[in-house]
């Protein structure tokens, strides 16, 4: 026991530090776009992160999560935009100012992100197993079409915003130093993640997951304990949006997809569920592959396709699972 | 009498962990055996391994002289092993009725003939399977098993749960079914009424056979020594 | 009158729904299996029957090649792939079915390109017919009513009358046990996932007659599928049934109905507008309430 | 040192046919043109029609590999995502296709160029044709997005009877007998409407087999030569506006249909003929200018100094195209359908928005 | 709340009512459980004890009656509440978290029994007011050495003991067991009757079961229930001279 826990936890070093190291080799290679992919893995690891403690550990099986994650760029997107153009966001009940600076917006974007996943959260968990991820869907399938058709911030043609947001002391702008920022935030919500999972609420948590019915039995309310895991899956998921955002300096409904929701759900099972960093290894592998297959043929999904089914079939328990060499219930 | 069930120094794993380490078994046509031990001592996993649910990692196990190792699970049923697991596993969403149906084969244990055995059944014949009481249950996997029509009846644990009643209405007829010529395998604690009906019994102790022989030999020192009374 | 044609537009967009759902349910409802790759065998039923129909003329030789097209689609994933799912995690399932989206979607690209494929109507099932009431109406809007009450049919006699059906629902309760008992369930589940496969196929080819059919024709089928299975709850073919008429009348008439009632109170192009955002929204909105009270669906028996 | 040029555009899933196009009418030019065409270096990725996906490669194009020219976006919520950012980065965009009003208006931008048209255009035009072919009333649909709302705003523009009715549909709506249904209740003389790709064939086939048979006017995206084998006989006889088609009669024309068929076995269409003329458009600045002159190269682009497919052309104070729209009739031509001109719509037209653009 | 005097009831159950469909699960149901005592709950299968139980603990809603528990009313609180007051019950079927061990299964009890799990920080692993309570009862229940093992991988006897000792890990004020003697094995079985004689004096149990060794062994006070209705209750004397009782329910080996 004692052994697997420091071989997981040498895995999740290794793989922080692969990323973090090629990015820095990118850099120093003078690759700019290699870092800008590294990036991209690290906000999308970072949502699968936030997705995984909902999916993995808690058993909620959200198909609507990309509503978080675009909440928290839209979130960005709005008060960079109002902060370029001097205008308020909005005067009733108070007074919302723009904003550019990321430590800032983080804060808002995950709080507005958190108000959504409480709502979302509230009335979904009165369902479980398919019927949970077919409400989440439905919940973010509504905001779709609501930002789609919504004209004030560029319906389907989404919102840009030109410039990225600033943080005390670095230039956003340069891609190693952005990917320094979204690295670390990823490394916080690991952190987060690890402790959370181990300690008695993690517990609660993953046995609610298992058996309901005992759960309730041992005096635990698994409807409070699923809700604040939503709402804290929610928060880092839009976290990761607001980092999105700023990564593309763009916003659009694309965000809020299901197709979203979808692909970051294959980040975490590709990865591994409920594995530390198995979102990490799934999202950067997959982000990967799009990039050297895209290269390869017209017709480079179809391969993509080929290669997910392969592990699927022969590497149960994600990638995370062919190092670890058990399966996800071993 | 030819030799219906023939297990050798069978050995079985649960992924890394073994569980079986060398199980000998003999049930002849028409005889009762029965497996015993304390708890995980291995019952349950010698009857997975010859119902196929598991593979065996060694030893020979031999059904009316076939090997099964070949075989898969559907096939070892259909050459007439009937089984009722421990723990019941009846079909939740699916009524009584569609529970004793759904694997139904040909020969004299039909509907009339389990209801006549469990009136109860006869009762609850719409209900589904998920809401019925313990004991309900534990009457369905049998009659589910027998309707299968098995020349090898497989009992684990079958009277955990029933009332008392009940359980002499079972163990009358498991008596009745060995002398229709049945051959039964089966594990119970009851120790008087295994002794009311088996020939022979098979002692497991941390998955291997220690002992084996007829059912007038298991003296008090061995049930004191491997099962703890 | 107005009303009239509308209401049997939305019970006619209900029928192609459930024509839609019927594989979806099989597979998903009753085998407890998640394919999202059903919308890429609902356009490979389309794409076969585009491809024979201009092969041979013929719209009903293309009509039983999409069946076989799909229900050989079908089984072969299912013995290539599904097969050695069973046993994990429904999310393998997940992954499993997407990887095999991304596999049909361009594999039919690159069989027949890029731009979408000519398929019509034969011309005994095209143009209008004039119902009781002086209502004209397309002939193959109501083939596709029948087409759909037969399906629904013969999928609840399959499931709930026959064997074969219960035998089924067996193994998605309890897979180990059922081959236990002598059901050779492996061979079982190919033939239903390839009949699923077949009706996804038919589907395709009757409604992308009507529709267009074209690489991505199948997704938002998929998840308009699950939306009608999940709101008449998993398992049931009646609630298969239910949910989506329930949904073909909200969709319909929330469409034909809520800009009107919009422009009482906004000017009216705002009113269009914002009743088409919210039409656009209504199905879900209909799935979220029925599941927030209603938690295992309107006729689901699981929760 | 041949000028590097970038094309982003939609090569995988449901949308490619129309990348597909864009890409081969643009490889096609600069084959055509010979030694000259070597004179540009070309990428290509694709945008699988993400908007993000878009951004990025625009992000790789700029900053990897060093393009000094952008072009081959098809959708407009593409070109608003990728656009505005890479011509803040110096670089020149050529839109082969998609152009969104914001960057005909108040966001021109003077390395930005449309070689296509501005978005609202065929639509005016079709309202202007509406108004001349005396049509009274109308009912108007389209999508429920911005490019639909532009599309209804663009043909009300020039339309001058009445609308008695106007529907926003579902983006991605497949079924269109509740709006048949009400097609059939107007007192209508006429449908317009704006439903491109597979919503366009959907509605065609649905509402020929309606038997409602009042006559249908729409831009020339549903029966663009990609989709209108497509829809088939239901689409015979419609009337819509483009700027070209494949018969009009000029020697570029010509020539690009011919070669177009000949190297790729089907008939081009408005996409592939609108990044042929970017293309040309390109290799004409190429030759007069450095890219490196950002200046000089900005000024012979504007000339718009080439053969375009579709005769006249030039570029307006936004720097789209001022130039003439047709009414397009569907016919059959042997097997296949195709598009003939029937008459002009408009003339030397440029766009609603370039008085607000301050360049 | 007031404190409950000597020998008041600890549980009282009055007139309780659940019909499924057109079955009566229980029918008019009054029951008590003092303290210090073992209350049997025997009867035919399907007479409803477990529909008892499940409305006891608040796993479903009585169509009539009301249960107090320590003098207070609980007929509107939920499961869980009920069970942090101090109601444990124990499952016909094991229910276990089947991927943890058995001492995760345990500290569960320990975390949830306790209204503390809405912790996030500390490791619950190495929270010694977790595992060393739960150990004991591990040990208390016959599974010594078996903590490191997943729940998955226990055998069906060993996952009766887990049942037994989550329940003990509870420290409720009362205990509902529903037969926990099924599945045990002798030795365990011996075992266990011997720990529920001693428990008794932490807190009464009211004890579902079918094996007649152990009821007779252990029972204070014996009720019967026949199609939902209590048609006996008295001492084990009582109740084995009960002709009615050895008819439908104990058979002629009684
Ligand atoms: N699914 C499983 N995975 C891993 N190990 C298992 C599994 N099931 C049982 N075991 C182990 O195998 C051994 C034998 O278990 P088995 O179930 O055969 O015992 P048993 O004799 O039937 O006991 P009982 O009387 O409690 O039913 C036990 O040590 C148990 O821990
Ligand atoms: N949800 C339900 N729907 C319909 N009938 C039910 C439901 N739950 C229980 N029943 C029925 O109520 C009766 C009482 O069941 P219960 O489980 O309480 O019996 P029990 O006394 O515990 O029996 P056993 O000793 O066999 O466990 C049974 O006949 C059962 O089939
Ligand atoms: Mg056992
Ligand atoms: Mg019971």
């Amino acid at each position: 026991m004692r052994e697997t826990l420091n071989r997981d936890t040498a895995i999740n070093l290794a793989i922080l530090a692969l990323l973090v190291a090629t990015a820095v080799a990118a850099h120093l290679l003078g690759e700019g776009f290699a870092v800008t992919l590294a990036t991209k893995a690290a906000i999308f690891g970072l949502a699968g992160v936030g997705l995984n403690l909902a999916l993995g550990y808690g058993g909620l099986i959200s198909f609507g999560h990309a509503a978080f994650f675009g909440i928290g760029g839209y979130v960005t997107a709005i008060l960079a935009s109002h902060a370029a153009a001097g205008t308020p966001v909005a005067t009733l009940p108070f007074t919302v100012m723009g904003s550019n600076e990321m430590l800032g917006i983080w804060p808002m974007a995950m709080l507005a992100a958190g108000l959504a996943a409480l709502a979302i959260g509230a009335l979904s968990l009165r369902t479980s197993g398919v019927y949970f991820i077919m409400v989440t869907l439905a919940f973010a399938q509504m905001l779709y079409y609501f930002a789609i058709s919504w004209p004030r911030y560029g319906g389907e043609d989404g919102l840009s915003f030109y410039v990225r947001n600033s943080f005390p002391g670095l230039n956003t702008f340069a891609p190693i130093q952005y990917f320094a920022i979204c690295a670390t935030l990823l490394a916080v919500a690991l952190a987060f993640t690890a402790v959370v999972t181990q300690s008695r609420f993690g517990l609660a948590l993953q046995a609610a997951r298992q058996n309901s019915q005992r759960t309730v039995a041992v005096g635990i309310r698994p409807y409070a304990i699923r809700l604040t895991a939503f709402v804290l899956s929610g928060m880092i998921v839009g976290l990761a949006g607001s980092l999105y955002a700023d990564l593309n300096r763009f916003v659009s409904p694309a965000m809020l997809s299901w197709h979203m929701s979808g692909e970051i759900m294959v980040f975490v099972i590709l990865g591994g569920v409920g594995r530390l960093c198995g979102p990490v290894a799934g999202a950067a592998i997959f982000i990967l592959l799009e990039h050297v297959l895209g290269g390869i043929s017209d017709y480079w999904q179809a391969l993509l396709g080929l290669l997910l089914l392969g592990i699927v079939l022969f590497a149960p328990g994600g990638l995370i699972g062919i190092v670890t060499k058990r399966g996800r219930h071993a | 009498m030819t030799r219906l069930l023939e297990l050798r120094d069978v050995t079985a794993s649960y992924g890394p962990v073994q569980a079986l380490f060398g199980i000998t078994l003999d049930l002849d046509q028409g005889e009762v055996v029965a497996l015993m031990g304390r708890n995980g001592m291995g019952k349950t996993t010698t009857i997975r391994c010859i119902s196929r649910l598991m593979p065996h990692s060694g030893g020979s196990l031999r059904l009316a002289g076939r090997d099964v190792a070949g075989l898969s699970a559907p096939k070892v049923a259909r050459l007439g092993v009937g089984l009722v697991p421990e723990g019941r596993r009846c079909f939740a969403p699916l009524t009584v009725a569609e529970n004793l149906t759904v694997a139904a084969r040909p020969g004299p244990w039909d509907m009339a003939r389990v209801c006549a055995l469990f009136p109860r059944l006869q009762e609850r014949m719409g209900q589904v399977a998920r809401t019925l009481s313990g004991g309900e249950q534990q009457m369905l996997a049998i009659g589910r098993a027998l309707m299968t029509n098995p020349r090898l009846l497989v009992l684990d644990e079958a009277t955990e749960g029933l009332a008392p009643v009940v359980r002499q209405e079972i163990w009358a007829g498991v008596r009745r079914l060995k002398s229709e010529g049945l051959s039964i395998l089966l594990v119970d604690k009851s120790l008087s009424e295994i002794a009311s009906v088996a020939d022979r019994a098979v002692i497991v102790e941390r998955g291997a056979t220690v002992w084996q022989g007829g059912i007038a030999d298991l003296t008090a020192d061995l049930t004191d020594r491997y099962l703890g009374v | 009158m107005l009303l009239a044609e509308q209401a049997l537009n939305g019970l006619q967009y209900g029928m192609m729904l459930f024509l839609m759902a019927a594989g979806l349910t099989l597979v998903f409802g009753v085998m407890g299996l998640i394919n999202l790759a059903h919308g890429s065998l609902y356009m490979t039923g389309a794409f076969a029957c585009a491809a024979v129909a201009a092969a041979t003329g013929s719209f009903w030789l293309g009509l039983v090649a999409s069946l076989a097209a799909a229900a050989a689609a079908g089984a072969l994933v299912e013995i290539a792939v599904i097969r050695r799912l069973y046993a994990r995690d429904h999310l393998d399932q997940v992954l499993a079915t997407f990887a095999l989206i991304l596999v049909f979607s361009e594999g039919t690209r690159w069989l027949f390109g890029s731009f979408p494929l000519y398929l019509k109507l034969p011309g005994s099932l095209s143009g209008a017919v004039v119902l009781p009431g002086g209502l004209h109406y397309p002939l193959f809007r109501l083939v596709i009513i029948g087409f759909g009450a037969a399906v629904a049919l013969g999928l609840w006699w399959l499931i709930t009358r026959t064997r074969l059906g219960i035998r089924i629902r067996a193994g998605e309760a309890d897979r180990e046990m059922i081959g236990a008992l002598g059901v050779d369930i492996a061979r079982l589940y190919t033939i239903v996932f390839a009949l699923g496969a077949a009706l996804a196929g038919l589907a395709g080819a009757l409604v992308g007659t009507i529709q267009s059919v074209q690489v991505g024709m199948g997704e938002p089928v998929l998840i308009l599928a699950f939306v009608v299975v999940v709101i008449g709850g998993i398992g049931s073919i009646k609630g298969a049934f239910i949910g989506a008429l329930l949904v073909g009348m909200t969709d319909t008439l929330g469409k034909a109905l809520l800009p009107g009632l919009l422009s009482r109170v906004l000017d009216a192009s705002s009113a269009n507008t914002v009743g088409a955002s919210l039409a656009s929204v209504l199905i879900y909105v209909l799935m979220a309430v029925v599941l927030i009270l209603r938690p295992q669906g309107l006729f689901g028996a699981r929760a | 040192e041949p000028v590097k040029v970038g094309m982003i555009t939609t090569l995988s899933g449901g949308g490619a046919g129309l990348g597909v196009d864009t890409r081969d009418g643009f490889l096609l030019a600069l084959k055509n043109a010979g030694d000259a065409g070597k004179q540009v270096e070309l990428v290509i990725e694709d945008d699988q029609q993400k908007p993000d996906v878009a951004v990025q490669i625009a992000d790789k194009m700029i900053q990897s590999e060093q393009v000094d020219v952008l072009t081959g976006i098809v959708w407009s919520n593409l070109a608003m995502a990728v656009v505005p950012a890479a011509v803040a980065q110096d670089k020149f965009y050529l839109s082969t296709n998609a152009a969104p009003s914001q960057l005909a208006g108040a966001g021109c931008n003077p390395k930005y160029f449309s070689v296509s048209y501005q978005n609202d255009n065929l639509h005016e035009a079709a309202g202007a044709h509406a108004t001349d072919a005396g049509i009274g009333k109308v009912f108007i649909m389209a999508p429920n997005y911005p490019a639909g709302q532009d599309s209804l705003a663009g043909f009300k523009r020039y339309y001058k009877g009445e609308v008695v009715s106007e529907i926003y549909t579902q983006v991605g709506q497949t079924d269109y007998a509740g709006e048949i249904a009400q097609i059939r209740a107007s007192d209508a003389d006429a449908v317009f409407f704006f439903l491109p790709g597979g919503m366009g064939i959907a509605f065609m086939k649905q509402y020929a087999e309606s038997g409602v048979g009042k006559p249908v006017i729409g831009p020339a995206f549903s029966f663009s030569q990609d989709i209108l084998p497509a829809v088939g006989d239901a689409a015979l006889g419609v009337r819509n506006t483009a700027q070209w088609s494949k018969d009009l009669d000029n020697e570029a024309n010509k020539a690009f249909v011919e070669t177009f068929q000949a190297e790729y076995g089907r008939l081009p269409s408005l996409y592939a003929a609108q990044a042929y003329d970017t293309a040309n458009l390109l290799l004409s600045a190429v030759a007069k200018a450095d890219v490196g002159d950002a200046d000089a190269f900005r000024a012979a682009l504007a000339e718009a100094d080439f053969p375009s497919v579709r005769g006249k052309f030039r570029f307006g104070p936004n720097q789209h195209p001022i130039q003439d729209y047709y009414v397009r009739e569907v016919v059959r031509e042997g097997e296949v359908l195709t598009n003939k001109i029937i008459g002009p719509a408009m003339a030397d037209h440029g766009d609603a928005y370039a008085e607000q653009c301050k360049m | 709340m007031p404190e409950p005097k000597l020998n008041e009831p600890i549980l009282e159950i009055r007139g309780l009512r659940k019909a499924f469909g057109a079955l009566l699960a229980t029918d008019d149901v009054s029951l008590d459980l003092r303290p210090g005592e073992i209350h049997a709950l025997i009867g035919p299968n399907g007479a409803g004890k477990s529909t008892l139980i499940k409305q006891i603990v608040g796993e479903i809603r009585p169509d009539a009656g009301s249960i107090r528990f320590e003098g207070q009313v609980i007929d509107g609180l939920g499961a869980a509440a009920r069970a942090r007051l101090g109601l444990a019950r124990s499952f016909q079927v094991s229910s276990v978290i089947p991927d943890f061990t058995v001492l995760q299964n345990v500290m569960l009890a320990v975390a949830g029994a306790s209204g503390t799990v809405f912790r996030f920080h500390l490791p619950a692993l190495a929270d010694r007011k977790l595992t060393e309570p739960a150990l004991f009862h591990i040990e208390q229940a016959g599974l010594a050495g078996r903590h490191l093992v997943p729940a998955a991988r226990l055998s069906h006897g060993e996952r009766r003991k887990l049942e037994i000792a989550m329940a003990l890990a509870l420290r409720p004020r009362a205990f509902l067991l529903d037969e926990p003697m099924a599945g045990m094995g002798l030795e365990g079985g011996r075992q266990l009757t011997a720990i529920l004689s001693e428990l008794r004096n932490e807190a009464p149990i009211l004890l579902v079961e079918h094996d007649m060794d152990a009821v007779f062994a252990l029972a204070d006070r014996i009720s019967v229930l026949v199609y939902g209705r209590v048609i006996a209750t008295g001492s084990v004397a009582e109740i084995r001279a009960n002709p009615e009782v050895r008819r439908s329910y104990l058979g002629e080996d009684a």
